[in-house]
């Protein structure tokens, strides 16, 4: 159930800070254009800037950096955005965790703004702590009548299986936006693009990510665990699992190949960034939604939805060889 | 003739008052006096103007023992007295008819009185008859507080101790006051002794602010107890910042409404706990 | 002149090994007013209450200070000791050395200064009290039961055995609670409406008991003896004293999908439905929010009963015309009744904590994820399913089910830190019923500890594991996942083997915990009564008076005051019955005579102390010619607000005046 | 005759009602929650039943600190009474602020009597919290007598 105070104090404004999480842009681009795409369609303006790097997350939890050092990296990260009078929003449950986090840190303890402000004196900024941090899934979860409303190509018939990731929901008890073991918000989010939601017995499962990657990098622990929650997924039949996190997304797609390659296993269904999903919903041209960065194919769910009737009655353009050519004609 | 004067005459003349409490010019001391009229003929002799300061709420409970129906002139202070007085029982209101011609304020010693910058209700809220335009304001804003408010607890302290060791515990205060009435004042008993009756400050602080207390949300704020204090102590400081606090935290003006009872002995079950913790 | 006598208690070493009793007892005595103090180890051991009796008489003492435990404790008892030796009662003051100084005071000299002081402050005080009397009243001999399950059913019994009248208020259309929901009871499995039913009819039928149902308390005035009960009906729509309950207006109501309550919102009954078919009285109520005829004449709140404006109505009346007494009337607004009432017995009962709050567990939403009552009414054979025990979502025998303990008990992050009491007993009764619907199939049991102190409770848990090969998992519950084949895997451990354990289960039954009724605070506030940081009514003493409440005449009784078991519950419904007898045997009422008094020479009658109190117990009297207030003693609680408004200290407050006050707070 | 100066050790006078905060004060003993000695307890019935007047003349008594404690707000053995207390008590306090004694000398509270706990906290912040007037003049303190 969603916790209704937290919603309503969600504010969302006509232009918000886009922030670019490591795994999107170089893993999934698609995540950065479907919102810079479809979220002006809900009325809100993406605002990137060049100059910003990594959260620091990366750096903190695979202890190569205090987060006494990471902080000034964060702050002046939020102070891209303070400086537009613009509020975050995160793509990434890393990004949220590290920015929420180390920003209320920096903002109850007036003795670390006070150091973190001398080193962003520096370089002629300020932290004040003014934005709010707000996860992708916080603002949709506040627009999804507007979602509904603006819905060109109701997905109706697609099942999707959703997966929330740890970080945002169980590393978050108090900000969360939603339960930690019934959350409904995504779910929400994906009837209201017209699609099914299908459920499956390892939903609340870790995606496996922590233990593959960064601190311990055991595979041997961390594919199993995985494979459990895939197989699972399988016997769902989702035509995609939905994720609001590109860390998981990286797992559960990735890993899929893996296991595929590795003859462990024959898992085909696609994984995707509930912002893609919703792109799909709003009628943004899934080139721009980047599925071919996706190691697990999105054909079989393509042509479904190319199938569907548009809400105008207009039909599809044949997406499938534009994106081929669009890939050649990139401007030299 | 004023109107006022009309229809004193006409009530006395007629019989509906045995007699009527004004004010009236003494040449002996050059200023008007409180004063019982009983003929319709003297009825021209009423002053009503910014002479006529005196409370005359004070003598009512005195003469409705005295007289069947006893007439009053009531500026908007004294006729607030009269409203606690009525809802305290002290006073039958069918002995008393009152005239409340609007008001423009009074002079205490030459200057504008204080007490009428702050006044709710400058026509007396108890009236037969209504003489000029009944005004109202709800914007008191107890201007004499604001030096108060500005000082600390140690400077509050210094400026009324050397006001309260002033005090002769002659109680003209308690004399003048309408509101002040016990048959029996704590001050004059001697078991248990809460108040001392040594001239010591604490003694006379502890007076004072019992004095205070008991006018809380009774007080009409006609500033009779400074007038009549003959060491000159600001005792009326005190009764604003009750009132103060009651018009705020209460919501009550006392004496304004006549069917309401005074905010003290109200049933407050919604007021917040903060109005404990509530400063000036 | 006062001749005080002053006993300091050791307490043991309660207060003696804190406090320096002798030097109090020889500094005490240095005062002037004191004519004898000492100590003693007991003081209110016989030999303690001997030596004041004695002291009393050899030094002519008149006033008792006796320094030791809280007033709260042991006044009562030593008023009784002086009297006996032929004081009044009330010319004794209690210092409290105990609980406020040697208990809560680290330093001993620091203690001892203070007990010093302590004492003095009660001897000045006690020179100033004054010889009183009782104040006698008369008693009004009813009693009103709040609440008709088995705890007030039995105190409304006992009570009308005893002779005298009772009334049973019951908020929901029939008597019976939660027993009547239960399909067997522990430890002997005899069915629970079997051994409850004739009971509901005997407080039915007897001449001493009159039922209330559908009914609330809206307000109690008065006070132990005399209390004024303002009852309040809410409509029901079906007329009692015409209906004659042959149930042809339900057979015919064409609202058939109202969640059922008494099936705990499995099953669906009809929008004008008697809860159960032994229902006593067997009157079926209309229930406005669903009912086609009523319930567009309601808000737009469904659950708001209140609103019933004229809004042009649907034209079902199929009850009206079906019904052969004439007994629906669509436009019942219900009813209001004082009843007068000597003491009140409060057996409200509890009420089941949802579970929607442990997600992990899918509580409430998960169709096949129970609670402790749905499970009882889903075997019962007056249940849903007539008895069969199959999943609610499809309709399938459960082959492997686990009770889950402690759900919202003994859980402070999540529930309530007590625990329920009686979940390890049922979730074993649940578990033998499981094996006995289903003889072929696996039952498990996840627990914390078990928790079976009762006649034959252990007894009957050994059976389960060992007669019924119940297995009991020592473990918290982390998580139930439901799988794609429609089971659910329970994720747990085996914190006795060590090790993570899942199993795969066709039904999950959690034992849901034992709360306060919702609208108990209300109650207490309405009642004057005070309740525990769980919401829990709170008796006077948890040992000595566990039926009592701190408010005279007003006793309780059944799982209001805690979590309780049946056995229990009948228990202090009994025992709250003899509590009202006892006070019913009595002509009248010993009042304490600490009540308010008017001092009419010095009264100037502006009648402030009338607006202040609560009990409308000040009047206005003519004494010479003047307005002046009076008090009546019977009326007056001897709460002080009287004489705190008086300005002139007019009024005094007997046992607190102006001058015991005075002397106490003095340095 | 002088002045008398606010303790270091402040001396506390306790007004507590009888049915929930006299029975909190008694749970703070039972359960053996200490706090400062100088704490001086007077039951009274109600907190209704405390007249400002009481407050007033403990301050000329000397105390350096003023608590009155009932139930909470709608838990009033009496019903109503602790209403009353709580206007009572907000124009005591301003009285007493106004001729400059410290807020921070009167502390007025609920304690229940399952609070026993809160009765020792709000006994131990208090008295901390007077100890910042220690040597500072105590206003309205009945005079010492000449030595």
């Amino acid at each position: 159930m969603p916790r209704k105070k937290l919603v309503e104090d969600i504010r969302v404004s006509d232009r918000m800070f886009l922030f670019q999480p490591c795994v999107g842009n170089n893993k999934y681009p698609g995540i950065i254009s479907a919102a810079q795409d479809a979220m002006p369609k809900l009325g809100v303006e993406m605002v990137t800037s060049d100059e910003q790097t990594c959260c620091g997350g990366f750096l903190t939890f695979t202890n190569v950096a205090q987060p006494t050092s990471t902080m000034p990296a964060v702050a002046r990260n939020l102070c891209l955005a303070e400086e537009q009078n613009l509020d975050v929003v995160a793509f990434c449950n890393g990004c949220h965790t590290f920015l929420t986090e180390f920003s209320h840190f920096m903002n109850d303890r007036p003795p670390v703004k006070g150091v973190v402000n001398v080193i962003l004196s520096m370089i002629g900024r300020e932290y004040k702590g003014t934005a709010h941090i707000y996860h992708i899934i916080e603002v949709l979860y506040k627009l999804k009548d507007r979602i509904a409303e603006q819905v060109q190509v109701p997905l109706t018939g697609l099942r999707f299986a959703t997966h929330y990731g740890c970080h945002y929901l169980n590393g978050f008890k108090k900000t969360a936006i939603d339960d930690a073991f019934m959350p409904t918000v995504m779910e929400e989010i994906i009837r209201a693009c017209g699609a099914e939601v299908v459920e499956y017995g390892e939903n609340r499962a870790c995606c496996g990510t922590g233990l593959t990657q960064v601190i311990l990098h055991k595979e041997e622990l961390a594919l199993p665990h995985t494979k459990r929650k895939l197989e699972s997924i399988k016997q769902a039949e989702a035509d995609a699992v939905v994720v609001q996190c590109p860390y998981c997304q990286a797992q559960l797609d990735r890993m899929s190949q893996k296991l595929n390659s590795r003859k462990a296993g024959d898992f085909r269904t696609p994984t995707m960034h509930i912002i893609q999903l919703v792109g799909l919903a709003l009628g943004v041209d899934p080139v721009r939604l980047g599925f071919d960065a996706h190691a697990i194919p999105f054909d079989k769910l393509l042509a479904k939805y190319r199938k569907l009737p548009k809400r105008d009655g207009a039909h599809h353009k044949d997406t499938k060889t534009q994106s081929r050519k669009q890939e050649v004609e990139v401007p030299a | 003739m004023t109107d006022l004067q009309q229809k004193a005459r006409e009530l006395l003349d007629q019989g509906e008052i045995d007699a009527l409490l004004a004010w009236k010019v003494d040449p002996a001391i050059d200023d008007v006096r409180p004063t019982l009229f009983k003929k319709g003929d003297d009825a021209a002799e009423i002053v009503f103007d910014e002479r006529c300061v005196h409370n005359l709420a004070n003598y009512l409970p005195t003469l409705t023992v005295r007289y069947n129906r006893v007439g009053v002139v009531l500026k908007g202070c004294d006729g607030r007295s009269l409203t606690t007085l009525l809802i305290e029982h002290r006073i039958n209101k069918n002995s008393i008819v009152a005239l409340a011609p609007a008001c423009e304020g009074v002079k205490v010693n030459g200057a504008r009185a204080q007490k009428c910058d702050d006044c709710p209700t400058a026509t007396s809220p108890v009236a037969d008859y209504e003489f000029g335009t009944r005004k109202a304001k709800d914007d008191a804003e107890f201007k004499q507080l604001e030096r108060i408010e500005k000082m600390s607890s140690e400077e509050r302290w210094q400026f009324f101790s050397e006001q309260f060791a002033k005090c002769r515990r002659c109680y003209a205060c308690r004399q003048v006051c309408p509101l002040c009435y016990c048959e029996l004042c704590i001050a004059d008993q001697p078991e248990p002794r809460w108040i001392e009756p040594s001239r010591k400050l604490s003694a006379n602080a502890m007076w004072h602010l019992v004095r205070a207390y008991h006018l809380a949300g009774r007080c009409s704020d006609c500033g009779e107890c400074s007038r009549a204090c003959p060491e000159g102590i600001p005792i009326r400081l005190l009764n604003i910042a009750v009132e103060k606090l009651v018009r705020e935290q209460f919501g009550a003006r006392p004496g304004t409404k006549p069917d309401e009872l005074p905010p003290l002995v109200t049933l407050a079950k919604d007021d917040s706990d903060e109005v404990m913790e509530e400063h000036l | 002149m006062a001749r005080v006598g002053v006993f300091i208690c050791h307490c043991g070493v309660n207060i003696a090994g804190k406090v320096d009793v002798a030097r109090v007892a020889e500094i005490i005595g240095r005062m002037p007013e004191v004519a004898f103090s000492t100590d003693y180890k007991f003081m209110c051991s016989s030999p303690g209450q001997k030596l004041v009796a004695d002291a009393v008489k050899e030094h002519g003492l008149n006033r008792i200070v006796v320094a030791a435990c809280s007033p709260k404790m042991h006044l009562p008892t030593f008023q009784k000791t002086i009297a006996k030796s032929g004081l009044n009662q009330y010319l004794i003051s209690m210092a409290n050395i105990r609980e406020q100084c040697s208990w809560v005071t680290l330093d001993s000299d620091e203690a001892t200064e203070k007990a010093i002081d302590l004492v003095r402050r009660q001897a000045k005080r006690v020179a100033h009290q004054d010889p009183l009397e009782d104040v006698a009243v008369a008693i009004e001999k009813t009693a009103v039961v709040i609440g008709g399950g088995v705890s007030g059913i039995q105190a409304a019994l006992d009570i009308a055995d005893g002779g005298r009248k009772v009334i049973l208020v019951e908020k929901s259309p029939s008597l019976g609670g939660k027993m009547a929901q239960l399909d067997e009871t522990f430890p002997t499995l005899d069915c629970s409406q079997c051994i409850l039913t004739p009971k509901m009819v005997e407080a039915a039928q007897h001449p001493n008991i009159e039922i209330r149902a559908n009914t609330t308390v809206k307000k109690v005035g008065g006070y132990v003896g005399n209390f004024e009960v303002t009852l309040e009906r809410r409509p029901t729509c079906v007329d009692a004293t015409r209906c004659i309950a042959c149930g042809l207006c339900v057979t015919k109501c064409p609202v058939r999908d109202v969640p059922d309550e008494f099936n705990a919102g499995l099953g669906k009954r009809r929008a004008i439905a008697t809860p159960f078919p032994q229902a006593v009285p067997a009157i079926p109520v209309i229930d406005r929010r669903y009912c086609l005829r009523l319930k567009d004449s309601l808000g737009h709140d469904p659950k708001s009963q209140e609103d019933l404006g004229h809004v042009p109505r649907a034209k079902c009346g199929a009850c009206e015309k079906i019904c052969p007494a004439g007994a629906i009337n669509y436009d019942d607004k219900g009813a209001e009744e004082t009843v007068k009432a000597g003491a009140i017995v409060v057996a409200t009962g509890y009420q089941e904590m949802s579970p929607a709050v442990y997600t992990e567990y899918g509580g409430a939403t998960y169709p096949d994820v129970l609670t402790g009552l749905q499970f009882e009414r889903l075997v019962s054979s007056t249940g849903p399913t007539g008895g069969h025990l199959v999943r609610p979502s499809d309709g399938k025998e459960p082959q492997t089910i686990v009770f889950v303990q402690c759900v919202g008990s003994r859980d402070p992050s999540k529930g309530h830190e007590y625990c329920s009491g009686i979940c390890c007993m049922y979730t074993a009764k649940h578990a033998l019923l499981y094996k006995h619907h289903v003889p072929s199939g696996q039952a498990y049991v996840c627990y914390i500890d078990v928790r079976s102190p009762g006649k034959n409770y252990e007894q009957f848990i050994r059976r389960a594991i060992e007669e019924e090969d119940v297995r009991y998992i020592r473990g918290r519950v982390g998580k139930v996942q439901r799988r794609a084949d429609g089971r659910y895997r329970v994720f747990t451990e085996d914190t006795l083997v060590g090790r993570p354990v899942s199993i795969d289960a066709d039904m999950v039954v959690l034992a849901s915990a034992v709360e306060p009724q919702s609208d108990a605070a209300s109650l207490a506030q309405t009642l004057g009564i005070s309740y525990d940081a769980d919401g829990f009514y709170t008796e006077a003493h948890p040992k000595l008076k566990p039926v009592e409440t701190a408010t005279a005449g007003v006793f309780l009784a059944g799982a209001c005051q805690g979590p309780k078991d049946i056995p229990a519950s009948v228990q202090q419904g009994s025992a709250a019955a003899a509590k009202v007898l006892a006070l019913f045997a009595n002509e009248t009422l010993r009042k304490s005579p600490q009540v308010a008094q008017v001092d009419s020479s010095a009264c100037t009658g502006c009648l402030t102390c009338a607006y202040v109190c609560h009990y409308s117990a000040i009047e206005e009297k003519q004494v010479a010619g003047r307005q002046v207030a009076f008090v009546v003693a019977g009326k007056c609680q001897g709460c002080g607000a009287c004489a705190a408004a008086c300005k002139n200290k007019a009024v005094t407050l007997a046992q607190f005046s102006d001058d015991e006050v005075f002397e106490e707070m003095m340095r | 005759m002088s002045a008398p100066e606010m303790a270091k050790d402040p001396k506390i006078l306790a007004f507590l009602c009888r049915w929930c905060s006299y029975a909190g004060a008694d749970l703070a003993g039972t359960s053996r929650f200490s706090y400062p000695s100088n704490v001086r307890i007077v039951q009274v019935p109600c907190s209704g039943r405390v007249d400002p007047v009481m407050i007033f003349k403990a301050f000329v008594e000397g105390y350096d600190g003023v608590l009155v404690a009932g139930c909470h707000p709608g838990d009033c053995h009496y019903g109503t009474g602790n209403y009353h207390a709580r206007r009572k008590l907000a124009v005591a306090r301003r009285l007493l602020e106004t001729v400059g004694v410290h807020p921070d000398r009167m502390f007025f509270t609920w304690v229940s009597a399952a609070e026993g706990r809160k009765f020792a906290e709000v006994c131990t912040t208090f008295a901390e919290s007077l100890k910042k007037f220690a040597g500072r003049p105590k206003t309205l303190a009945r005079e010492a007598l000449a030595k």
